[in-house]
């Protein structure tokens, strides 16, 4: 069954963030994706995230398919120009790659090239009609295609810093569906209560919303996220909690289960991301009781 | 008619059936069943008469159910797959049906851990289908399991219990197909508190036309205070006493709470009443044999039919 | 009685409790002279049977110390020893023995201080319990070899 | 015997570091460097090395000797390979240039040859006044004997004094009397020098107060320390010079000499005597009678160091030591009973009081001789005022000439521990003109080929240490010796001294090889700092490393039970039989070795990570910064000047500029370290950077914390309520940002100990004191007229801070004392700010309306980070949060897991001056782990006997790094090379098919049998 | 595997008290992967017994040995050397090794040490569970790979009592209903529809109903 039925049935759907190595040794994709393959419904697999160079997500999602799961790739505007991008997409669908998330391309003054040229060439929306007039059949430049893809398409939303700027967020998400976006992904927060404030108003879109998980490792990490993005209402009670664990990593799992149990009821899905700590997936869900 | 028991010929009349169980005293004590019978025997059509139950030493069943049946009652004969093996069953069966009794339930058993004999070893030859196929090939083809011919087979009306509510739910629609397509001419269901979830059972019991093929019976259990309503959801398997319940019995005063709990039960024939593929009751008032008529009335199903 | 001197063997590992032992003496912190300490890597080295053997040989008490529980040198031997403790404490108990002959510790290499006190600690309970109950076999068994 | 190797046979051309001075810092310099492969020449006038501190009795904080935990961290390989000791030996001149010196080495004659003496004593029991070795007698003499400071160990010969020098070589059965030995002059090529050759401790006779070299009760802190060594005068017996009895009162007067203005007197403080004073008078009593009197008279109690307020703390209420504050004028001596009468000044009461002591010890600090003088001259460096080498204010190891560097006293008044950082500094510093460690080729191995000892039966050679008094004056050292010769299969049994010095050595040595020993038992100290120095001893015999077996006699027997003399002796018999039964099992094992990872993790991108990363990227190390800041910096670019008058910022930025701009250093800024594994030389750390907090793993070979400490805010003294109550780090950005308002303040006070020296957080921050100061100086140059009312409890001025001291109180800047007890108040009224003190001299309280109150709040640890970091590290921290070094006082950079160091406040409160030192420090330390290109395993592993596996998979699951796997013949196969040595396996096997190399079960058997009489 | 777990000490040592040389034998196989009786546990054995009779004032001699498996005659003859010098034997092994030495060493007394349990698998370090009855006629292919009558408390063939309750046992909360199990395999193999077949009464001769069973395989037989 394919992510999209899974969302039209309503089902629970489960997605695991998995980065692609920096370099060509897969084995430590391939061994996570086999732990979790009867577990999950789909890998997401970012694309140069946070500005670092990194095997490419098309590449990542093949891999993924390979091993009989379903992956979906981020796609952006930041590194390719449209003919690249829609040469891209065309092999992604070849590939067996369906599910694409249009995201914002991070911002490179955080990344390991710094002095990359930007591309830029299209924006979240652009992508958005990209993929649109692609699943009719025309290339952007309106040449008609021998074969359509078919994709499943979603879109991603920026951190909340505060209330003002969910509204702004909520108008692009808006904007963004209408645009052909079928899903919204939301950034993490960790306040439960919050969350489920700001998952409802992403859900008047009437797309399936996927709520983010983000695993945190250890007290150092989440003190700096509470003090960088506040809008994710990591709180002091939370930290202390951490610290006062005897195991502070098997504390931070169940934090992560615990999230998505309380979740479950709320959204269409959730994409867990423990980056880099993908082999600890499993007992997030077992604690998760997934 | 397959055969002369009064509870299929109630079935097949169309009217809603009435049973209750009497359970036999652990003793040699024909007066207790007698006792017992007494108080029901005007409001029910047939009377369970149960096997070792929750795996505590009793008189046996058949002993107890020609006791009933010397009253001129009607008994079902209870017989569990966990303490006989076949050869046992199948000679308990002739030996019952000799006694006139004509009507029995095929059943698995509470297992013997929860019992007065732990250490006993479970024989669990047959399993309840395999029962309700064995009676039947008994009666219909008059063989017995192994094959060998009887001489004047046992004309068993068969039953079989259900479990709307254990685990898996999906399942249980599933396995009472299956104990019908074995040959379970009726079935009486575990006590039911979620009506809610009971009439999704029978909507999908009605699916697939087993209500069509099979008599059914509603289990109905009146409780006498919350704590019991506690102990069903929590202590017995495969109980479902939604929280509703106990919370409308914990609503009223400790002295008041046997009757909200007849109230409830009355309350759940009227509502199954009307469902469709619901033959009858099986009302189990344990211990509490004296509350049977008063519910039968209210419930407006009395008096039974004379047939 | 009186005079029992106990014979106590400590299975100590390399990393805390060895070193919270030579702390102990650095700092000139006595304990009882009865602690004879056998240096493992790790207490997840220590195996049932060393335990018992010890007691065989004719130990009156034998403890295990390792690094303090999270702080394994080695990630979990600690735990693993504790429960390895537990079990023969378990056995000993069928045997008719005090299981409180054989005992786990745990201390960091700064806490010289807590291995004196423990080993102080460990001795007087051993001296409550009274010799090992096989020793005077040992003594009959060497004497035996002797004559 | 093991012999360090002339220059005549040092082939290599190779450029070399000479260090001056045979101190504990220039041993420490000179091992770093040996260490970190770089060859370095050792230089020390003296016949033997060792310096100062080989003539404490005992150091804080465990009041023992520790000089000989140095030694065992370098094999004898490296030792013979780079290191070249030159004992009486003094630089004549130097010419040339850094990277280019020319150094004239002079050698006076030792009439011995080194390679031939044996130190058997014969020389010096005949001619004992030519002898210039002279253990045990000369109370003054540097007599303990322990390594290295007995290194080389070996006679000298005063030639003036000998008249019959063929006497002399007769009595010589060595045959190592040189009689025309003559002074020797070399010129070597040197890339750098480090110096470091201490100072002199000032000698207070020429006071005519205190009688010092008048009264024989009256001695110098080092001659009591001499006094109480079991290698001084009395054997270790604390007596009065003058009746050789024991004293009942002792009285410490503390600055004598230092901190003064009279004639005789220099101006700074030296820093140390404060804690030695303590610890004589703690040790006093723990070893001599709980009864003695000790007190101490002072100035102000400058326990400034990393955990000194603790002890300042035990001495006061554990030990009960008096403190008075006062600075007596004198000392008279009763001619007949040769007591002493001190009278003082009782601050609370305004009184003169007379009192008599039994002794009187006086804490004499630091000075500069002559001949140091003349030394810099020839070296072309600078000196300071006070005679000391002048350094490069944000670099104290860095003299005024290119290539000179300097550690230790010699720079400035320090203590131990400091020295030690100072010297690693230098040692980092002085290879910096060396070319990268990167590129250096790998040593040979020197080691003789192995015996094949199997099929021969066990043949033990047991050697008892007697650890000067250590252990033979507790335990009958004979009785052992003789216990252990009835032992089965012992073939040799002896005394043999310390067994660590290169006598014993080469004794033990020699038994081996002589009577075909193909087992060994040491009898001594403590296996985990002395196992590698006999392993190497047996290498050089022949016989595989693993065929000894130490007994720890010292640390776990006499050192415990000093008290109980029987039940130490009954135990040393036990634990020998131990030992003996033990190594009869044990057999000859090979060590596993990996490829080293020679990048650097620094952690902390402040002002010493940055500094550390520098000077490791300039070694050619691949250094990963990670910072989790979004820039670098850390606390000190909230500093705007130091108290030398230095600007804190352009500093600052240049230092960013340079790492940012290396090419060997990755800036990791936002980062946050999440996981670690891996083992000392190969770790793997787990970071998250960026907004997206990027996951990624670094490979790396050290790692150096430098995490910083946190500004102190405590809530105290209103400071948060009222914008005129600041901390000291407020007031300094006030003073370089808006001079005009600190202009229009007439009053400005300033409360030290704020939030420090405190229950909740007992240790001095040690930065307050010259802070403030600094401040107040500040704002006196900004306006004269500002008066300025310093409140505090000890003002801790160390070394030349004490110039800026007197330098605030000549410009009337009013100092005032408060206790604990009886701490400042203030009241905000008004919107105004008043400060009420008791002043114990005019014995009144008195009121400050102040516009500004400045709060000395110090700094304080890191709690959250450094838990975090020392969690996954797996390292320990102190009481107050910051992590604590592996030795306090000889391994102050090094951490307890290999491979890791600690610099900067992280460690302990300090100025930016001596976080730098600390970086380059830690870089230094880490460099002679980089220096090596594999990293040895050891040789305690697992391995499995593949015929009784019954490939359970017990193993495979029970390993806590995942090991084991059931390989191809159907058996579980564990990889030696990844194998980290637990024995988890082992112990669960239930086929006992797997054994731990070195613990396998027989010999643990055998130890418990050896512990029972089973065998003997 | 077969799974087997010491026996109370209080009952070996009433076995073996008469005796003053017992020969303890371990086994290589299913009791040492079930740490129940290999070489470790024999080790431990012994010390306990040790300490026992040396308390008591006795001293006994144990030999340990661990044969490959004492389940073949061939290996167990290797005690040969060491069965003179024993008054009785101590088994770790299974049943069936107690018995193979028992029919060798006939003028011996052989006494077990161990329970031998049941046919199971280890599901985590340490945690065994029964998996197999041995029952000789295998339905494993019908059921998705679980076993019913080994699994479910009641060995029931067609489906879930009306005892299960989130997909547990009501024996016990810590014992999966093995039905469900089933169940919940069968759908992930699109095989809803096996379920509905019934299975008709098992025939219990291959399990053992039959007696003591024997595999004879002539191709191998001599």
């Amino acid at each position: 069954m394919t992510l999209q039925t899974k969302f039209s049935k309503e089902e629970f759907v489960i997605l695991a963030e998995m980065n692609t190595p920096k370099g060509v040794d897969i084995s430590d994709l391939v061994t996570n994706v086999r732990h979790l393959k009867s577990r999950i419904d789909a890998v997401v697999i970012p694309d140069m995230d946070n500005g670092v160079m990194h095997m490419s997500a098309l590449a990542g999602g093949a891999i993924i398919r390979q091993q009989g799961l379903e992956p979906m790739i981020h796609i952006y505007g930041r590194d390719r120009n449209r003919m690249a991008i829609q040469g891209d997409m065309l092999a992604a669908h070849v590939l067996g790659i369906h599910n694409l998330l249009v995201v914002q391309g991070e911002n490179i003054a955080h990344g390991d090239h710094q002095d990359a040229k930007l591309v830029d060439d299209l924006g979240e929306l652009d992508l958005l009609g990209m993929v649109h007039s692609l699943l009719k059949g025309t290339d952007l430049a309106g040449f008609e295609l021998k074969g359509k893809p078919e994709f499943f398409t979603g879109c991603q939303v920026q951190p909340i810093r505060d209330d003002d700027h969910l509204e702004e967020e909520l108008k692009t998400a808006k904007a963004k569906v209408d645009a052909g976006a079928q899903y919204i992904m939301v950034p993490p927060v960790f306040d439960i209560a919050y969350y489920t404030q700001i998952l409802n108003k992403f859900k008047s879109l009437n797309v399936p919303v996927i709520a983010t998980v983000f695993m945190l490792k250890n007290v150092g990490m989440a003190r700096y996220i509470s003090i960088n993005d506040p809008g994710s209402k990591l709180s002091e009670a939370l930290i202390t909690r951490i610290r006062k664990a005897k195991d502070r990593e098997t504390e931070c799992i169940h934090i992560a289960g615990e999230m998505i149990k309380e979740l479950k009821t709320e959204v269409a899905g959730i994409k867990i991301s423990a980056s880099g700590w993908e082999d600890r997936l499993p007992a997030i869900l077992d604690c998760a009781g997934l | 008619m397959k055969t002369e028991s009064k509870l299929e010929k109630v079935l097949t009349s169309g009217a809603l059936a009435v049973t209750s169980e009497v359970g036999p005293p652990r003793g040699a004590i024909p007066e207790k069943v007698r006792q017992k019978a007494t108080l029901i025997k005007d409001h029910v059509d047939a009377i369970n008469v149960t096997d070792n139950q929750t795996a505590m030493v009793r008189m046996s069943s058949w002993a107890a159910g020609v006791i009933i049946k010397q009253m001129g009652l009607d008994p079902i004969l209870q017989m569990v797959v966990r303490d006989r093996n076949r050869l046992a069953m199948q000679s308990d069966i002739i030996g019952a049906y000799s006694m006139g009794i004509n009507t029995m339930m095929c059943l698995s058993g509470d297992h013997v851990k929860f019992g007065d004999h732990p250490m006993a070893n479970g024989v669990f030859d047959l399993d309840s289908v395999q029962l309700v196929q064995t009676v039947k090939k008994m009666r219909d083809e008059g063989k017995f399991q192994g094959g060998a011919e009887i001489k004047t087979p046992p004309k068993m009306f068969i039953g079989a219990a259900a479990n709307p509510f254990a685990d898996p739910f999906e399942l249980r629609v599933m396995r009472l197909a299956k104990k019908v397509k074995a040959g379970a001419d009726f079935i009486q269901t575990q006590c039911i508190f979620n009506l809610d979830k009971f009439e999704k059972y029978m909507e999908m019991v009605c699916d697939r036309g087993l209500d069509q093929q099979v008599h059914l019976l509603a289990g109905i259990t009146p409780m006498k205070s919350a704590g019991m309503a506690r102990y069903m959801k929590n202590k017995v398997p495969g109980m479902d006493v939604p929280d509703e319940v106990i919370k409308r019995m914990a609503g009223v005063s400790k002295e008041e709470q046997p009757e909200e709990g007849i109230k409830i039960a009355i309350e759940s024939i009227q509502r199954l009443k009307e469902v469709k593929g619901v033959h009858g009751f099986h009302i189990m008032a344990i211990e509490w044999e004296e509350k049977v008529p008063q519910i039968v009335e209210k419930a407006g199903l009395f008096p039974r039919p004379v047939l | 009685m009186e005079n029992f001197e106990p014979e106590i063997v400590a299975f100590c590992c390399h990393y805390c409790a060895y070193t919270a032992a030579d702390m102990a003496g650095s700092k000139r912190i006595s304990y009882p002279s009865n602690v004879k300490i056998i240096r493992i890597p790790c207490t997840g080295k220590v195996d049932a049977i060393h335990i018992m053997k010890a007691l065989e040989k004719g130990a009156d008490g034998v403890y295990v110390a390792g690094c303090l529980e999270g702080d394994c040198h080695f990630k979990n031997g600690n735990t693993r020893a504790r429960h390895r403790v537990e079990y023969v404490q378990k056995y000993l108990e069928e045997l008719g023995w005090e299981p409180e002959r054989v005992a786990m510790m745990n201390m960091s290499a700064g806490m010289g201080e807590f291995f004196a006190r423990t080993a102080l600690e460990f001795t007087q309970k051993i001296k409550q319990l009274g010799p090992n109950p096989i020793k005077h076999m040992n003594i009959n068994k060497n004497q035996k070899a002797v004559s | 015997m093991q012999k360090l190797k002339n220059s005549e046979d040092n082939k290599s051309n190779d450029k070399s570091v000479l260090v001056i001075g045979g101190g504990v810092g220039g041993i420490r310099s000179a091992l770093d460097l040996a260490e970190s492969r770089r060859n370095v020449i050792l230089i020390d006038k003296s016949y033997s090395i060792g310096g100062l501190m080989t003539q404490l009795d005992r150091t804080f904080p465990t009041n023992n000797c520790d000089l000989c935990t140095i030694s065992p961290h370098l094999s004898e390989n490296t030792r013979q390979i780079h290191l070249d000791l030159k004992p009486m030996t003094q630089l004549e001149q130097l010419t040339g240039e850094t990277g280019n010196f020319k150094a004239t080495l002079v050698t006076e004659p030792r009439y011995i040859d080194m390679d031939k003496c044996t130190a058997c004593g014969e020389c010096y029991k005949h001619f004992p006044e030519a002898v210039r070795f002279t253990p045990g007698l000369d109370p003054r003499a540097p007599t303990c004997m322990r390594y290295p400071q007995a290194t080389p160990y070996a006679f000298s010969i005063d030639i003036e004094k000998i008249t019959d020098i063929t006497a002399l070589k007769k009595v010589c059965k060595a045959d190592a009397i040189i009689s025309d030995d003559t002074q020797k002059k070399i010129v070597i090529d040197v890339a750098s020098i480090v110096l470091s050759v201490g100072a002199e401790m000032f000698d207070p006779s020429v006071l005519d107060n205190f009688g010092s070299g008048q009264f024989e009760n009256v001695v110098t802190g080092l001659e009591y320390e001499r006094i109480m060594s079991a290698s001084g005068p009395f054997q270790g017996d604390l007596v009065r010079v003058s009746d050789k009895k024991r004293p009942q009162k002792v009285a410490w007067i503390q600055c004598v000499g230092s901190r003064g203005i009279n004639k005789a007197d220099v101006p700074y403080c030296s820093g140390v005597c404060c804690m030695y004073a303590l610890k004589e008078a703690m040790v006093t009593k723990e070893r001599f009678a709980e009864s003695i009197e000790t007190t101490i008279f002072y100035m102000d109690m400058r326990t400034f160091g990393k955990d000194y307020e603790l002890y300042l703390n035990r001495a006061k209420n554990d030990y009960g030591i008096r403190m008075i504050r006062s600075r007596p004028h004198s000392i008279i001596e009763n001619s007949k009973t040769k007591d002493l009468s001190i009278t003082y000044a009782v601050e609370e009461a305004a009184l003169q009081k007379t009192e008599e002591f039994d002794m009187v010890v006086l804490s004499t600090g630091f000075r500069i001789p002559e001949t140091t003088i003349d030394l810099a001259n020839r070296l072309g460096i600078e000196l300071n005022p006070h005679n000391f080498a002048k350094t490069d204010h944000f670099n104290p190891v860095v003299t005024s000439k290119p290539g000179i560097y300097v550690c230790g006293v010699v720079e400035s008044p320090k203590d131990i521990p400091e020295t030690m950082v100072q010297a690693s500094a230098a040692a980092s510093m002085a290879a910096s003109d060396l070319p990268a460690i990167m590129d250096m080729p790998e040593d040979e191995n020197t080691f003789v080929p192995e015996r094949d000892v199997s099929g021969e039966e066990p043949k033990i050679g047991v050697f008892i240490c007697d650890c000067g008094l250590d252990i033979g004056g507790v335990v009958d050292v004979d009785k052992l010796v003789e216990f252990a010769g009835t032992r089965t299969d012992v073939v040799v049994s002896q005394a043999v001294g310390y067994g660590c010095s290169s006598d014993s050595m080469a004794l033990i040595e020699a038994s081996i090889k002589t009577n075909n020993l193909n087992r060994v038992v040491i009898g001594g100290c403590s296996p985990r700092t002395h196992e590698t120095k006999f392993q190497d001893l047996m290498r050089r015999a022949g016989l595989n490393k693993y065929l000894v077996e130490i007994v720890n006699l010292r640390d776990q027997n006499t050192w415990a039970h000093m008290g109980q003399p029987k039940e130490a002796l009954d135990k040393a018999f036990k634990l020998l039989g131990i030992g003996i039964s033990g190594v009869r099992k044990s057999r000859p094992l090979m060590d596993q070795t990996l490829p080293m990872n020679q990048n650097a993790l620094v952690v902390g991108g402040g002002v010493t990570g940055m500094t550390a990363a520098l000077q490791l990227a300039g070694q050619g190390v691949k250094v990963y910064l990670v910072e989790r800041a979004p820039v670098l910096g850390g606390l000190a670019k909230s500093i705007r000047k130091t108290i030398e008058g230095d600007d804190v910022g352009p500093f600052m930025n240049q230092l960013i500029d340079d790492v940012t701009a290396h090419e060997n250093i990755q800036v990791l800024t936002r980062s946050i370290i999440v996981d670690h594994s891996g083992i000392p030389g190969r770790f793997k750390t787990g970071i998250q950077s960026g907004p997206r907090m990027n996951y990624m793993q670094l490979d790396h070979g050290v790692t150096i914390l430098a995490t910083g400490a946190l500004q102190n805010r405590p809530d105290a003294y209103g400071l948060g309520t009222h914008n005129s109550i600041v901390t000291q780090f407020d007031l300094d950005a006030l003073i370089e940002d808006d001079p005009e308002k600190i202009k229009a303040m007439n009053q400005v006070v300033m409360i030290q100990c704020v939030g420090s020296r405190e229950p909740e957080n007992p240790n001095c921050s040690r930065i307050c004191c010259q802070t403030a100061i600094k401040n107040a100086l500040r704002i006196k140059a900004i306006d004269p007229d500002i008066q300025i009312f310093i409140l505090y409890r000890d003002i801790r001025t160390y070394g030349f801070q004490e110039d800026y001291y007197r330098e605030a109180r000549n410009l009337d800047i009013k100092f005032i004392k408060f206790s604990i007890d009886n701490k400042p108040e203030v009241w905000v009224e008004n919107d105004r700010v008043s400060v009420f003190v008791d002043d114990m001299i005019l014995g009144r309280k008195i009121q400050f309306e102040t516009d500004c109150l400045a709060l000395s709040t110090g700094m304080v640890a890191d709690d959250e980070t450094t838990e975090d970091l020392s969690m996954m590290f797996h390292l320990p921290r102190t009481l107050d949060h910051y992590f604590l070094e592996d030795h306090v006082k000889l391994r102050p950079v090094d951490m307890s897991v290999r491979g890791f160091f600690i610099a900067g406040t992280t460690h302990s409160p300090k100025t930016i001056r001596e976080s730098i030192t600390q970086a380059y420090a830690a870089a230094g330390r880490a460099q002679t782990l980089l220096a090596k290109k594999e990293i040895n395993l050891g040789a305690s592993i697992a391995k499995v006997d593949g015929t009784k596996c019954a490939a359970c998979l017990i193993c495979v699951r029970a390993c806590p790094f995942s090991i084991p796997y059931i390989n191809e013949d159907g058996y579980s196969y564990i990889d030696p090379a990844k194998c980290q040595g637990c024995g988890v396996c082992a112990a669960d096997c239930p086929a006992k098919a797997i054994q731990l190399l070195a613990f396998e079960d027989d010999q643990i058997m055998a130890k418990l049998d050896g512990l029972f009489g089973g065998m003997n | 595997m077969i799974t087997a777990e010491q026996k109370p000490l209080n009952e070996i040592i009433a076995y073996i008290s008469p005796y003053d040389r017992i020969l303890l034998v371990g086994c290589n196989e299913c009791v040492t992967v079930c740490s129940a009786g290999g070489r470790k546990e024999v080790g431990l054995l012994a010390s306990a017994l040790n300490l026992h009779f040396l308390k008591q004032g006795r001293t006994i001699d144990i030999k340990e040995m661990t044969l490959e498996r004492q389940c073949d005659p061939e290996y167990v003859e290797e005690l040969v050397s060491e069965i003179d010098r024993a008054d009785a034997i101590l088994s770790m092994a299974c049943g069936c090794g107690v018995q193979t030495i028992a029919e060798r060493y006939k003028e011996k007394p052989v006494f077990p040490a161990v329970n031998t349990k049941f046919m199971g698998a280890s599901e985590s370090q340490g945690v065994w569970v029964e998996r197999c009855k041995g029952c000789g006629d295998c339905m494993l292919g019908i059921t998705g790979g679980i076993c019913p009558v080994a699994r479910c408390s009641k060995h029931l063939l067609n489906g879930p009592c009306g005892g299960t309750s989130n997909g547990m046992c009501e024996i016990s909360p810590d014992v999966e209903c093995a039905w469900c199990l089933i169940w919940e395999r069968l759908k992930a193999l699109g095989m809803e529809n096996r379920y509905e077949e019934i299975m008709e009464a098992k025939d219990w001769r291959p399990a053992g109903g039959g007696g003591p069973r024997k595999i004879i395989r002539e191709d191998l037989s001599l």
